[in-house]
């Protein structure tokens, strides 16, 4: 069955949609604020400071040179190997985000520069099932991780999932596996990959792929942990601290290397690249 | 159909007709053989039958054989190797060294409790941290000697709490599966009972996965999938279904190699049934696995993990 | 400057002095006990259980097949590099040492079989000099290590050290780096080193060679731990657990892979070198 | 002779004369000059002839230049790197990305702190394991990428205390020790104030080990030593002798490659000084280093520490 029929999603391009409403107003500080002006700031309420939520494709266009995106992703979209159906059928759970989202999966895989440094970068959409890991997602990381191979240049990957998909069952879980193994051939290609945790990187992503990558950093703001707040308090009832799974909890955990400002990302992607960059061999 | 419950109450009045027979010469024999007949032939419906919420019933059934039943069973001379060399021993994940028909192995396994004490001390078989960092240096140690690695999975998934947060549980699990991914020595994980989620896989990403019939591996316990997806705990059943999470299952979606039969109703039935498909199991996927080198074994690896999943191709 | 003249104590052999005393008293218990029953008796008190301390010579005894000892140390005994001297110069202290031991270090080095099966075993002496670690005794692990290459076959240490040597300064301390570097030939030899800790592993020792063994026995009564209690409170004063730096506290920590009674010590020894033996390849 | 303190009060007397003669024009100059001199000889008197007890206040002294001291003045675009994946971030040993003179290099460093709130972080400069693990962690990175290893060795010792014992100090020392021989890059260690015994051998154990002229490097602390051999705290000063803890002494006893020269009076005297002689060091160390294959880096570093130590060799 193929559920995405049409290919209107298909190739990615980062053209900005006309923008209905002028304004918006801030969950955070109730100011009614210029919908433009927080585009260009990075998503970011001009007024407070708040983070609004990024999409995927404004998440890459915030991190890398203009004009400098290519979709690299390969033409592959969800299949439905279990018949799965919850209060929807998978399939169409998968044409609502599609929709919703304009995207053919819940990641975009580029090829980009980041400061004139050439990269294959994976951003996950957190609006497309919640980010989750299925086989398609598996495929495009791996995908991403060989085409960086191919042009010996590093990996970035930028997560915001809640874990695997569930509609995909054992499918799901085993992308666990398949994108360790592809990250393993990486490392053995001594290619860096810089990993990029964003709200939320949870589950799943967080206890593979998003866990391994030879320098992590976290966006301030960012959730990070593996068991949600709920099933812990429901397994065993403990009380839990007010920064659990915060960025700042990762960080005096040792769980991530560093911790950047949304505004902020670009350059400390930039600045750890160029270190790198030279090292490619 | 009866459910297994009242099958076990007719077994024990079966039971107590035989002894009654024996002790006072009543001459019930014929009668006895006729209710035993009835009672294998509801069990064969019943369990011919088996829904998936069943068999995840089975699959935690406190009677069933859990890891040291097998460990002492199938292999010999078990020698318990403890803690991670970190600051833990986690009791939830046992390792040690052991003998399977005369070759020698690494084991590495997931263990739950028979009674409270222990069930406290090995928190059910749900792994800390602490637990996963004692497998990865064991898979180290079994490597540096050439020890084939068993894993033996039954666990209903991480533990989720403070603790394991703050010791990066998460990344506990990439580490073991990466490890698993590169050693370079045969694996093989058997799930013996519940495969929950990425607890399970963090020692599952093996040369060989194997489950029992009745074991289950899933993404989410069905519990977790009714209160997300169907937004009610009651509808488990239907989550079971869905995920399919059962050995069958995952043996047609080619997710599993192989599916060790177990007796009607359960491992617990009869255990010496079980333990003897298990080793000969085993072996056999051994033997295979050993008659490759150390290349062969992880390209198979490889290339059987890169193409793990499913989705449709487009054409451009 | 040759501290070690005579060679009278060179040459290590396990022939037992005669025995002066008949009875001796178990402090744990009080009792009168026979000292040839405690002897047979690994040193344990008939009466109470109590561990009495055992010597090099006694513990050797204890763990190898009988007539299988041979002493394969090197002909060295101690310099005086840094020319010590505290309350005593340090060559009179290893002279006091030697004699009170009858032994040229602090250290056993021998060839011997566990049950039938070939190691080289190493086995710290606490009565020399704290079975301190300085340069003979780096030297002597290293060439166990060495000689357990050669002949294919495990090595096994006994530690029973309050850690590096004082009197030798620097030279003690790179110890840990020096036994620690043929260590790692061994493991590339994948010949298995069991470690055994006995009372007391601690300090330079456990922080290196003792704690770098492939399988890692702590005889129950052990202690174990890098910093002394003294040292601990003195610096900062914190309250420490009943059982801190036992054996089980180490087992509990996850430091060592198994407890062992004194009297199952050489049963445990044979079972996991039986279990390796095909391995020495 | 007299002490540090007399000759900086000394030369606070001699500024306030300078400040005074430039304000009111007192035409003391001359008188100037001559204490300048006076106390110039005095200085060079009394570090010419430093005591060993002396040396060691030096190498503790709170002035002195500090791991990040040295990574800002002498080094380029430092890019912190935090955590050892296992639960934990100690701040008292960071490590890092790094330029030195346009090559790139990873930073492993201890660090102690310049005043209490930064030394209660720092747990002044004494490493907990989550600091050893963070740095096994950061060698198998610069490893992977094939970046040289720079070493600063700056503490008392591994913290002594509940928690590292709870966490296997030992272990982690030992396992640092065995990663710092183990790794295919070249690794350059320098002690530039305190390197006290087994917490500073930790990440000790490198192809070249410098040290800074008035640094220290022991096997105990003289307090300790004191406490243990003297049965005295208040006998330091020979305990201190006695040590050989010195980088003239070491140089002498062929433990270290090389002492960097400090200004009199020690690097706080002048610290751009000992920054030049610091860098000057270690690319030169660092450019030979770079010419040997991985395999001659790897065997000489094996017979530079198989051969350390002395003993008397008896014939048989
Ligand atoms: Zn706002
Ligand atoms: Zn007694």
């Amino acid at each position: 069955m193929t559920i995405f029929k049409d290919k209107q999603y298909f190739r990615v391009n980062l053209e900005k949609e006309a923008d209905e409403a002028l304004w918006l107003r801030c969950k955070s500080c109730g100011e009614l604020v210029f919908k433009k002006r927080v585009r260009e700031n990075n998503n970011i309420c001009p007024n407070c400071g708040e983070y609004f939520f990024l999409t995927a494709r404004e998440r890459i266009e915030s991190l890398i040179d203009e004009e400098s995106f290519e979709d690299v992703s390969k033409p592959i979209v969800a299949d439905d190997p279990l018949g799965f159906q919850d209060e929807k059928p998978y399939p169409q759970r998968l044409e609502e985000a599609q929709e919703k989202t304009g995207l053919p999966s819940a990641i975009i895989l580029a090829s980009a520069s980041i400061s004139k440094i050439p990269v294959v970068i994976g951003v996950m959409e957190f609006q497309f099932i919640g980010g989750s890991m299925g086989s398609v997602m598996g495929e495009q990381i791996c995908h991403g991780m060989e085409e960086a191979i191919e042009r010996r240049c590093p990996f970035v990957l930028v997560s915001s999932s809640g874990g695997a998909r569930m509609q995909e069952g054992a499918f799901a879980l085993l992308q666990m596996v398949k994108t360790t193994a592809v990250r393993a051939r990486l490392a053995k290609e001594r290619l860096p990959f810089i990993s990029v945790m964003t709200y939320p990187t949870t589950g799943g992503v967080q206890a593979s792929i998003a866990s391994l990558g030879d320098i992590i950093i976290a966006e301030k703001g960012a959730m990070i942990g593996f068991a949600g707040r709920r099933v812990i308090k429901e397994t065993i009832a403990e009380e839990l601290p007010k920064n659990f799974q915060t960025e700042a909890f990762a960080l005096e955990h040792g769980m991530i290397d560093r911790v950047a400002r949304r505004e902020e990302l670009r350059s400390e992607l930039a600045a750890v690249l160029g270190f790198f960059q030279e090292g490619t061999r | 159909m009866s459910d297994e419950r009242t099958l076990d109450l007719l077994e024990a009045k079966i039971q107590e007709l035989r002894e009654l027979n024996k002790a006072d010469g009543l001459e019930l024999s014929a009668e006895i053989s006729k209710l035993e007949r009835k009672l294998a032939q509801l069990r064969t419906e019943l369990y011919a039958n088996l829904g998936d919420w069943e068999r995840v019933r089975i699959a935690r059934n406190p009677k069933r054989p859990y890891s040291l039943d097998y460990i002492g069973e199938v292999f010999s001379g078990f020698y318990e190797l403890h803690g991670d060399r970190l600051g833990g021993d986690d009791r939830a994940l046992i390792t040690g060294l052991a003998e399977l028909d005369g070759r020698r192995v690494v084991i590495i396994a997931q263990q739950k409790g028979r009674d409270p004490a222990e069930n406290k001390e090995r928190y059910f078989g749900m792994v800390r941290p602490q637990g996963y960092h004692k497998a990865v240096r064991i898979m180290r140690l079994a490597e540096r000697f050439g020890f084939p690695i068993i894993s033996l999975i039954d666990t209903p998934g991480a533990y989720p709490g403070l603790e394991s947060e703050e010791k990066n549980i998460g990344g506990a699990i990439a580490s073991s599966i990466l490890s698993m991914l590169e050693i370079e020595v045969p694996t093989i994980a058997v799930i013996i009972g519940e495969g929950g989620s990425g607890g399970a896989v963090a020692i599952g990403a093996a040369d060989r996965l194997l489950m029992l019939e009745n074991a289950i591996f899933s993404v989410i316990s069905p519990e977790g999938a009714a209160a997300i997806l169907w937004k009610s705990k009651e509808r488990v059943k239907e989550a079971a279904v869905a995920l399919k999470l059962t050995a069958p299952d995952l043996l047609n979606l080619g997710v599993i190699d192989e599916v060790i039969p177990e007796p009607l109703g359960g491992a617990h039935k009869d255990v010496s049934q079980v333990m003897a498909a298990f080793k000969e199991s085993l072996v056999r996927n051994l033997a295979d696995l050993g008659e490759k080198s150390v290349q062969e074994l992880l390209t198979q690896r490889y290339e059987r993990y890169r193409k793990i999943g499913r989705y449709n191709t487009l054409s451009d």
